[in-house]
């Protein structure tokens, strides 16, 4: 029982994380601040979200499927949004005018 | 009506959501990221199914994502940067 | 009625739009590229249709497992794989045209194309 | 099997005439003429090469007294023809007068009328390709427009045949009766130039080398007439017919100064005198009719002949400039004034036989006998033009006597003229209905005489009218060439137009169907997708649509002719659209 | 005038779209297990592809044992597909 | 230039991709996939270094001519395959016929098996070589 | 199919991918096993050198401690996801972004990507770029450079842990 | 049909409209990647594992990539105007 | 057990995946490998020709399952005659292709057009002698794909585009080709034709079997080249190598007609389509006015295989127009001509072909005086002209004729002028070309000499089977009738 609520409040969780991501997307003001918000609050979401269904679902080879998901999407996740950052600042898509500061641009 | 279809529902409007952000991009990065989003919402939503329908071998499915739809952005990250991908 | 005829046959109706939609988009377009995505939207109404048409209400994918009894068509599903295949052969071997095309006339609109 | 068909003997001879060179291919070429020739007369009358073929008989060898009779002078006149044209080097020729030849037999020889179709289409192919090998630009207009003219002629004759098996369910030749008896006949007046339809000759035979044109003046209309003898005995139009061709024949013929073009309107005219001899269908006038064709063949050859020898030396054809022949080429005059007065119908030669033949025929058809009366005066006439005023008057002119492969066939033919003229009897033994041969008699011989007299008053008398002159005499050929022209015209232009517009029109409601869009709820959707597109991409895609701009200059404006995808893919939808609607339409009603 | 002209192709496609719609409701419903798709054909795959093919994966079955020659055919298809890019790209590959 | 992050995790993720895309071929008579899909996430693997890397580090650890026999070997050994029932004395792709010491289901579910891996062997050769060949810079 | 280069790195690719193959499969008939055998041999002959490009030995080792790594990097992901939805709804929405420079003493392949993942995996922080040692890391909100390069440094320590000899 | 089902299958609807009207071609390459998607798990849903392990390889995989590829070599813009 | 209605599919196939493999290590080996394979399958098809004579239809099941769960081949006389007149020409084709491509395409690509052309051959067999309406729609596919590829394989200018224009129309084609397949299938639950042709009746009135008739009918009428969906014809013929052209013209688009023959009489059979739902009448208007059309195009032509691309087109339209006519003379016509056409345009176009490995001549005007440098090959030429015009004792007239007593027993008179009409027309243009080549003058300082055996050889045996299949009609007729019984009787 006490699996069951664990995994509703992880799923709940999850979905709320991705509902943050997807605000994030929609509001922030430029790509590389709706990277933050989509790519990494989904990953987090993703991963309670299997988290609690890792729980559900307890030591099975479901379980490590699942787990293997989640180790794939941590990996590629961050990655590919670290690809696409740097091909967007190299593409010429300019930071937020409002940002603060650019070390990045210093470079050659 | 269980858990899984409410967050799966729940899912499927952030997935509604993040199509704006698609449709509209501004930018194709910003594109992109949308799609990176609504991608990895589907991943979570297969295996929501999977549980829903509770036929594990869906996972498959979701673990060929997993890997699969990092192939796209690369490709998009490669061209945007260098002007080809080859 | 007309509604609840729609509403309990969505897919059929699903990839009737859809099949408009990439026909549209093969039609108007004219960029060379749009076409292949028309094409491409257009057999993947077709596939969805061939899939709703294996649906059966309650049934389980066609894995069989033990205490199962009702599972969906496996046919349609069969079909299906074959023309997504064939759909990437064609898709690929079009691209592949079109970048042909492009070197050779520098251009992707049909209309200029036409012109040339 | 039965016998072997004679046309095979042709056709076999054509296909091994490219074996030989030189002399031996002469030799060749006369020995099967003259196989065919001598086997021919030993030919029964029989029926053979019978097939069948879907669900009727195709006979393609029957012979009877009435193909007997055609067939023998065609293997006469041909194994004659080939020896005068043996000077010729080029292979093509032979073969192709074989096959010309071969196939005229095969009409004569055909005993239903799918055979007899087949090989009168061989006969206009191989007739077209005799007058383009002259090779030069008015001999191939010529021999297209013949063949053009002799497909239609041939289609229309199909289709009144398919109509004929259809309606009766058999494919012999007779019993003809409405749709198809009016098909069948047009499509017969193609090759016997009836008279709207007869442009072809006077256009294609002077255009033709010099062999070919005898070639040509024996076989293509006299295989008509034979084929009218056969199916159309006795049709009062048709003997009417006759008699209007005989006219204006030789009225056309008369104002002519080409000489080979005076020739080609007198196988009109004197044609006439055959299908008015058929058309009136007692068997004498058939007899009548078919004698001429005998007489005519060699009589109209021999012309042929006579005026290719002299083209053959003097390379001439016009009577504005010939003249003065007789000295230069006594032969060739001689047996030209003989071929002349045969034509004319002058007694003792062949001519007159057969003609008196038609005349009593057409005894009883007042208006027919005197259209053919006066259309004899006329053929005097013009004969006495053409022989005056190509060999007789005094003209300087270099020349000589035509090579003795040419004489002789020539002696020979005018001889078998004059025989004709003093024996009609050996003709008349192998007429299909054996008629009398009620020739010289008091009244007729008057009759002629008083005419002839007349004509040739009137040529002495008033020569000058008849002096040749160069001008383009106005025919029916006006109308064809025309309507001919118009038809490639059309083709060429508007179709092509048509295709180019039809292409664009398509590509323009393709285009209409984006304008729609754009006024559709559907431009919200655009919009947003496609508002800020243009800031990302504005810098890096002005340098790539320049350098494009800059290779679509260089790229030559090659003639590519592409067609519009949009617009295809546009037909495909609009007949998927037609398509289901006609099902729906069909369904609902 | 103008819009008159811009209704007609809209009208191609709508046609086909409201003849297939027709089509559509004149179909079994979706989802309905009696329906012909469901009980003609398919019923021995489903009930007998594992005794006889010895594999659960029906799909897998019908892909390539029943209509194994189908599947062929669809791998040279995309093999032509191969041979026809390699056919196009191939023979002017720099050095 | 793709960061070294990017090759680290494409390094990594290339050998798992590949058995994954093996698993998915091998187990197509018991689970979703099959020779098609599993061929084409091998090939995606290929891809993927070649995306992280450069074109060359995929076309040498698959060069033109490995792909090549890999595409027709795959397509061979599937009409063999169907050929052999043939010799055996069956119709053309009638795999139980295959005199192997089974009941006639399990050599057909082997042969099924087989013909997957065939599949597969051809995709995965494809899957690159369709990527590969299109990225891949041409003159005109 | 490269040159054999380490054996030990073959097998432990090998082990690796068979038990992958195990958790993937869940047949444990012999077939499967045996098929599973012979495609990881396959993959790990055909790429084990992508694998394991250090000693086999170390790699495991770094495997092991990886583990408790994950622990700490899941709990600092859930803090930074939380601060960054405090961020996200703000109505005011308190962006303050740029790019910094985090000068780092890591040099080896993993050990740079582990830190650029962790990085970009804890919200609020994104590597852009790797050069050499510097990484490039955009900041959602910037209150002060040297507080979040504090922070990257913490993170930094623990890869150096990760990674050490 | 539930309503779930309902919201996953007019999704590709509205991503198909997407692809057509949207400009910029890679940008519709990556509406078509998503498309893509949403049709995998609409074949998930209609207990398609097989079609949806496809299609998610496929569309997602292959014919996204060799969409791009062709842009990168070709160009991006529609020429429309 | 006869395996030939497998073999004869799958030994081009073999050679197919062959190719590649054999083309690394030696390129030049790929053309026996294509020759013996075309034979190889020729001598199947003769097979299946004497089999299907002396013991009527052949059902063959693929991996041994019952026709309706599995795919069953059917070889009935049609098949059987189909499957001759494709391998023979594509036998021809390949022998032919040697000298040509050597001199025509770039090095390197001699391997990929010998698989390919293999490809194409095998698609087209396998169309032909499958039973299975999936299978058809696979096979199809498959002989589609490499006959884009061939078209393109060239690289000339505007090869591209044309094998674009080709890949799109006929790919919508497909995919409505399997749309239909998915209509019928909902409503009968089989994709067998035999089986179809059984359950089908049920649903005549149903909306559903509409639908599939439309798309069925427009996707194979696309693949087939009915007059308003054949725009991607001319482009893609002209611009292929000219063996391949001939292969395509010959019998691919012959294929498309094929299986729309096959959908119409086998699946919903001769009732349903003349009288339930007249398409076959209909079909019978758009196939006269494809001749016409078609025929006015070609008229238009300045380029010698753009005419002839146009030509086919309008010959495509005789053999549909026979065929809808739906009685027994129309079809016998429509089938025979499949076969006569296609040895006078393989003729034609291996005869075009050489003329532009010989000079490199593409338009008409530029080919005055070539009868004279090759006369073989030119007198070859006439020859089909004549059988495609329909002159008498050719081939071309038989059917003709044929068709002509189709349309007289069918009471359309109309088709009947239609049928000359367009014969005059083909007589018009071909005539054209055959006065320049022999009688234009001399205007090339090419010496005479004929074309290398590989390319003769096949020239004159075509234009031979012109002359004397127009003569010896009942040799092709054998297998007709028969065909056209079976097709009525469904």
């Amino acid at each position: 029982m006490i699996v069951e609520i664990l995994m509703v409040l992880f799923l709940s969780v999850g979905a709320l994380f991705f509902l943050i991501g997807t605000i994030a997307l929609l509001r922030f003001p430029d790509v590389y601040t709706r990277l933050h918000g989509a790519t990494k609050c989904d990953t987090l979401g993703l991963g309670l979200i299997l988290a609690g269904l890792m729980l559900h679902e307890g030591a099975t080879l479901s379980t490590a499927k699942i787990a293997f998901i989640i180790i794939f999407v941590f990996l590629t996740g961050p990655t590919a949004a670290h690809a696409l950052a740097r091909a967007t600042y190299k593409h010429g898509v300019k930071l937020w005018g409002k940002s603060v500061v650019d070390r990045y641009k210093d470079l050659p | 009506m269980s858990v899984y279809l409410v967050i799966v529902l729940a899912l499927c409007f952030t997935a509604l959501l993040c199509t704006y952000r698609l449709i509209s991009g501004p930018t194709l990065p910003d594109r992109i990221v949308a799609a990176q989003a609504i991608t990895t919402k589907t991943l979570a939503i297969l295996t929501l199914l999977a549980f829903m329908y509770e036929q594990m071998i869906f996972l498959d499915i979701s673990l060929t994502y997993a890997v699969l739809a990092f192939l796209s952005v690369l490709a998009v990250a490669r061209y945007l940067e260098r002007g080809k991908v080859g | 009625m007309i509604l609840e005829l729609i509403v309990a046959n969505f897919p059929y109706f699903v990839s009737v739009v859809l099949f408009l939609v990439g026909l549209y988009a093969m039609i108007v377009r004219r960029n060379l590229i749009k076409k292949i995505m028309g094409l491409n939207i257009l057999s993947t109404s077709v596939f969805l249709y061939l899939i709703s048409v294996a649906y059966k209400e309650g049934g389980a994918p066609p894995i069989r497992v033990s205490e199962v009894e009702v599972y969906v068509n496996p046919l349609p599903h069969a079909l299906v794989l074959t023309g997504i295949v064939v759909a990437l052969a064609l898709t690929s071997f079009a691209l592949v045209l079109t970048i042909k095309i492009y070197k050779e006339y520098g251009t992707l609109d049909s209309d200029k194309l036409m012109d040339l | 099997m039965g016998a072997i068909h004679p046309a095979v003997i042709f056709f076999v001879g054509a296909a091994l005439i490219p074996l030989f060179k030189g002399k031996a291919r002469s030799i060749f070429v006369v020995g099967v003429a003259l196989a065919s020739f001598i086997y021919m007369l030993f030919l029964e009358p029989q029926k053979g090469w019978e097939f069948s073929f879907l669900g009727f008989n195709v006979v393609l060898f029957n012979a009877d007294r009435l193909s007997l009779f055609v067939g023998y002078i065609f293997v006469l006149i041909g194994l004659l023809i080939i020896l005068y044209s043996i000077h010729v080097k080029e292979n093509e020729h032979h073969i192709f007068s074989f096959l010309y030849m071969g196939s005229s037999l095969g009409v004569v020889f055909a005993g239903d009328f799918f055979t007899f179709f087949i090989f009168w289409e061989i006969l206009a192919v191989t007739a077209a390709v005799l007058i383009w090998l002259k090779r030069d630009e008015r001999s191939l207009g010529a021999g297209f427009r013949y063949l053009i003219m002799h497909l239609i002629g041939g289609g229309i004759l199909l289709i009144g045949i398919l109509l004929h098996f259809f309606t009766t369910g058999s494919m012999e030749i007779g019993g003809l009766t409405g749709v198809p008896f009016a098909l069948i006949l047009v499509g017969i007046g193609f090759k016997a130039a009836f008279i709207p339809l007869h442009t072809w000759l006077p256009d294609a035979y002077p255009k033709a080398s010099l062999t070919v044109s005898v070639f040509l003046s024996v076989f293509t209309t006299k295989a008509a007439v034979y084929a009218l003898a056969r199916s159309f005995p006795g049709i009062e139009i048709v003997a009417y017919m006759g008699g209007v061709m005989a006219l204006y024949g030789v009225t056309l013929a008369l104002l002519q100064h080409d000489a080979r073009k005076l020739l080609s309107y007198h196988i009109i005219s004197q044609v006439g005198y055959m299908v008015a001899g058929v058309g009136i269908g007692t068997q004498l006038g058939i007899d009548g009719g078919l004698s001429h064709v005998w007489n005519h063949i060699l009589y109209k050859s021999l012309l042929f002949m006579c005026i290719g020898a002299v083209i053959y030396r003097t390379g001439k054809d016009d009577l504005t400039e010939l003249g003065g022949l007789a000295r230069k080429m006594p032969v060739t005059t001689i047996a030209c004034i003989i071929a002349a007065l045969s034509i004319s119908g002058v007694p003792l030669f062949n001519g007159f036989v057969s003609k008196a033949m038609v005349y009593e025929a057409a005894d009883y058809h007042d208006v027919l006998y005197w259209m053919l009366k006066l259309a004899s005066v006329g053929t005097f006439l013009s004969f006495c033009k053409f022989t005056y005023f190509g060999f007789l008057r005094k003209k300087e002119i270099e020349a000589k006597e035509a090579p003795l492969t040419m004489t002789i066939p020539m002696i020979i033919v005018a001889s078998l003229c004059v025989l004709g003229g003093l024996y009609p009897n050996l003709l008349g033994n192998i007429l299909p209905y054996q008629s009398e041969l009620p020739v010289y008699t008091l009244g007729k011989l008057t009759d002629t005489m008083l005419l002839q007299g007349v004509a040739i008053a009137i040529f002495f008398f008033g020569r000058q009218l008849f002096i040749p002159h160069r001008r383009e005499i106005l025919d029916f050929d006006y109308i064809y060439i025309r309507a001919a022209g118009g038809f490639m015209w059309f083709c060429r232009n508007p179709v092509s137009s048509l295709a180019s517009g039809m292409d664009s029109m398509f590509a323009h409601l393709a285009r209409i169907f984006v304008g729609t869009a754009r006024h559709s709820p559907l431009r919200v959707l655009e919009g947003l997708a496609g508002w800020m597109d243009r800031l990302s991409l504005a810098a890096e895609e002005a340098s790539n649509r320049r350098v494009q701009r800059e290779k679509m200059a260089t790229s030559e404006q090659g003639n590519v002719d592409v067609k519009s995808i949009d617009s295809a893919l546009f037909l495909v939808a609009l007949m998927l659209a037609m398509f289901l609607l006609y099902l729906a339409v069909k369904h609902l009603l | 005038m103008t819009r008159a002209k811009h209704l007609v192709p809209v009208l191609v496609l709508l046609g086909i779209g409201v003849i297939l719609t027709m089509a559509v409701i004149d179909m079994p419903a979706f989802g309905d297990p009696e329906a012909p798709a469901h009980r003609h054909v398919a019923p021995r795959y489903i009930a007998r592809a594992y005794e006889e093919t010895g594999v659960t994966n029906m799909v897998t079955a019908v892909l390539i044992d029943y209509r194994g020659y189908d599947t062929l055919g669809e791998l040279t298809v995309i093999f032509a597909a191969g041979v026809a890019v390699l056919s196009l790209l191939v023979g002017r590959k720099t050095r | 230039m793709t960061t070294i992050v990017i090759k680290t995790i494409a390094r990594v993720l290339v050998p798992f991709l590949q058995l994954f895309g093996f698993y998915i071929i091998v187990h197509g008579p018991v689970s979703p996939g099959g020779g098609f899909q599993g061929g084409v996430i091998v090939g995606a693997s290929m891809i993927l270094l070649a995306l992280s890397y450069d074109l060359s580090s995929a076309e040498d650890r698959a060069s033109h001519k490995v792909r090549i026999i890999m595409d027709s070997t795959g397509a061979l050994l599937f009409a063999g395959i169907g050929l052999l029932c043939l010799l055996v004395g069956g119709v053309f792709l009638e795999y139980g016929i295959i005199p192997l010491p089974m009941a006639p289901a399990e050599v057909r579910g082997l042969m099924i098996l087989l013909v997957g891996v065939a599949i597969g062997i051809h995709i995965m050769a494809l899957a690159a070589s369709l990527f590969l060949h299109l990225a891949e810079e041409h003159d005109t | 199919m490269t040159k054999l280069k380490n054996a030990s790195g073959l097998w432990l690719t090998f082990i690796l991918l068979f038990g992958f193959w195990l958790v993937l499969s869940g047949q444990m008939d012999i077939m499967h096993l045996g098929l599973g055998l012979v495609c990881s041999l396959l993959v790990a002959l055909f790429s084990h050198d992508l694998l394991i490009k250090e000693g086999t030995f170390r790699s495991l080792v770094i495997l092991i401690r990886f583990i408790p790594y994950l622990g700490w990097l899941a709990f600092q992901i859930i803090i930074a996801n939380i601060n960054v939805a405090r961020l996200v709804l703000d109505p005011r929405l308190p962006l303050r972004p740029g790019i910094i420079k985090l000068n780092s003493r890591l040099k080896s392949d993993v050990a740079q990507t582990t830190l650029a993942n962790s990085i970009t995996l804890t919200p609020g922080t994104m590597t852009v770029d790797v050069v050499g040692g510097d990484f490039y890391i955009h900041c959602l909100a910037i209150e002060d450079e040297e507080k979040i390069l504090d922070i990257e440094r913490k993170f930094e320590r623990q890869v150096e842990r990760l990674f050490k000899k | 049909m539930g309503i779930f089902e309902f919201i996953l299958m007019s999704f590709p609807i509205l991503l198909a409209i997407a692809v057509v009207f949207v400009r910029d071609l890679l940008a519709a390459t990556v509406v078509f990647l998503v498309y893509s998607l949403i049709m995998a798990i609409v074949f998930t849903q209609l207990k398609a594992p097989d079609v949806a392990l496809t299609e998610a390889a496929v569309g997602a995989g292959i014919t996204t990539l060799l969409f791009i590829v062709t842009i990168a070599k070709t160009t991006r813009r529609e020429e429309d105007d | 057990m006869d395996h030939s209605p497998i073999l004869v599919v799958i030994t081009p196939f073999v050679g197919a995946y062959l190719s590649p493999l054999l083309g690394l290590w030696r390129e030049r080996l790929c053309y026996p490998v294509a020759v013996a394979a075309a034979l190889l399958s020729l001598f199947f098809s003769f097979r299946l020709a004497g089999s299907v004579l002396t013991s009527g239809t052949i059902r063959y099941w693929v991996g041994g399952w019952e026709p309706p769960w599995g795919i069953e081949l059917v070889v009935d006389p049609l098949s059987a005659f189909m499957c001759l007149t494709i391998s023979l020409v594509s036998l021809l084709a390949v022998i032919y292709s040697k000298n040509f491509i050597e001199k025509e395409l770039p090095r390197g690509k001699m391997t990929s057009y010998y698989t390919l052309i293999l490809l194409l051959i095998g698609g087209m067999l396998g169309v032909v002698v499958t039973g299975d309406l999936f299978n058809l729609f696979v096979l199809t596919e498959i002989f589609s794909v490499a006959a884009y590829a061939l078209v393109a394989i060239s690289g000339k200018r505007g090869s591209f585009i044309g094998s674009y224009r080709y890949l799109i129309l006929a790919s919508i084609g497909t995919s409505l080709i399997l749309l239909g397949t998915g209509y019928l299938y909902i409503i009968t639950g089989t994709l067998n034709m035999a089986d179809l042709a059984v359950r089908l009746p049920a649903f005549y009135d149903s909306w559903v079997v509409f639908g599939a008739l439309a798309f069925l009918l427009i996707g194979f009428g696309i693949k087939t080249a009915l007059f308003p969906l054949h725009t991607w014809l001319p482009g893609a013929y002209s611009i292929a190598p000219a063996p391949v052209t001939a292969i395509f013209s010959a019998v691919v688009s012959k294929v498309g007609g094929y299986s729309l023959i096959r959908v119409l009489f086998t699946i919903f059979g001769l009732e349903f389509i003349t009288d339930l739902v007249p398409v076959a009448p209909a079909l019978t208007w758009v196939a006269a006015a494809t001749i016409l059309v078609a025929s006015m195009f070609a008229i238009s032509q300045t380029s010698l295989m753009r005419m002839l691309a146009y030509s086919s087109v309008a010959h495509i339209g005789y053999v549909v127009l026979g065929v809808a006519l739906a009685v027994e003379m129309g079809m016998t016509g429509g089938i025979l001509h499949i076969f006569n056409h296609a040895l006078a345009t393989g003729c034609l176009f291996f005869c075009a072909g050489a003329v532009i490995y010989k000079t490199g001549i593409r338009h008409i005007d530029d080919l005055r005086g070539l009868g004279g440098k090759i006369p073989l090959t030119m007198a070859a030429f006439t020859l089909a002209a004549a059988s495609k015009v329909g002159i008498p004792p050719s081939a071309g007239f038989v059917s003709k004729f044929y068709l002509s007593l189709g349309a007289l027993e069918a009471g359309e008179w109309i088709f009947v002028i239609v049928i000359l009409l367009a014969s005059l027309m083909s007589a018009v243009f071909y005539l054209r070309v055959i006065n320049l080549i022999f009688f234009g003058g001399d205007k090339h300082e090419v010496r005479r000499d004929e074309l290398p055996l590989s390319m003769l050889f096949p020239i004159i045996i075509l234009a031979l089977g012109c002359a004397v299949f127009g003569i010896f009609v009942g040799i092709p007729l054998q297998l007709v009738e028969p065909a056209v019984m079976v097709l009525s009787e469904l």
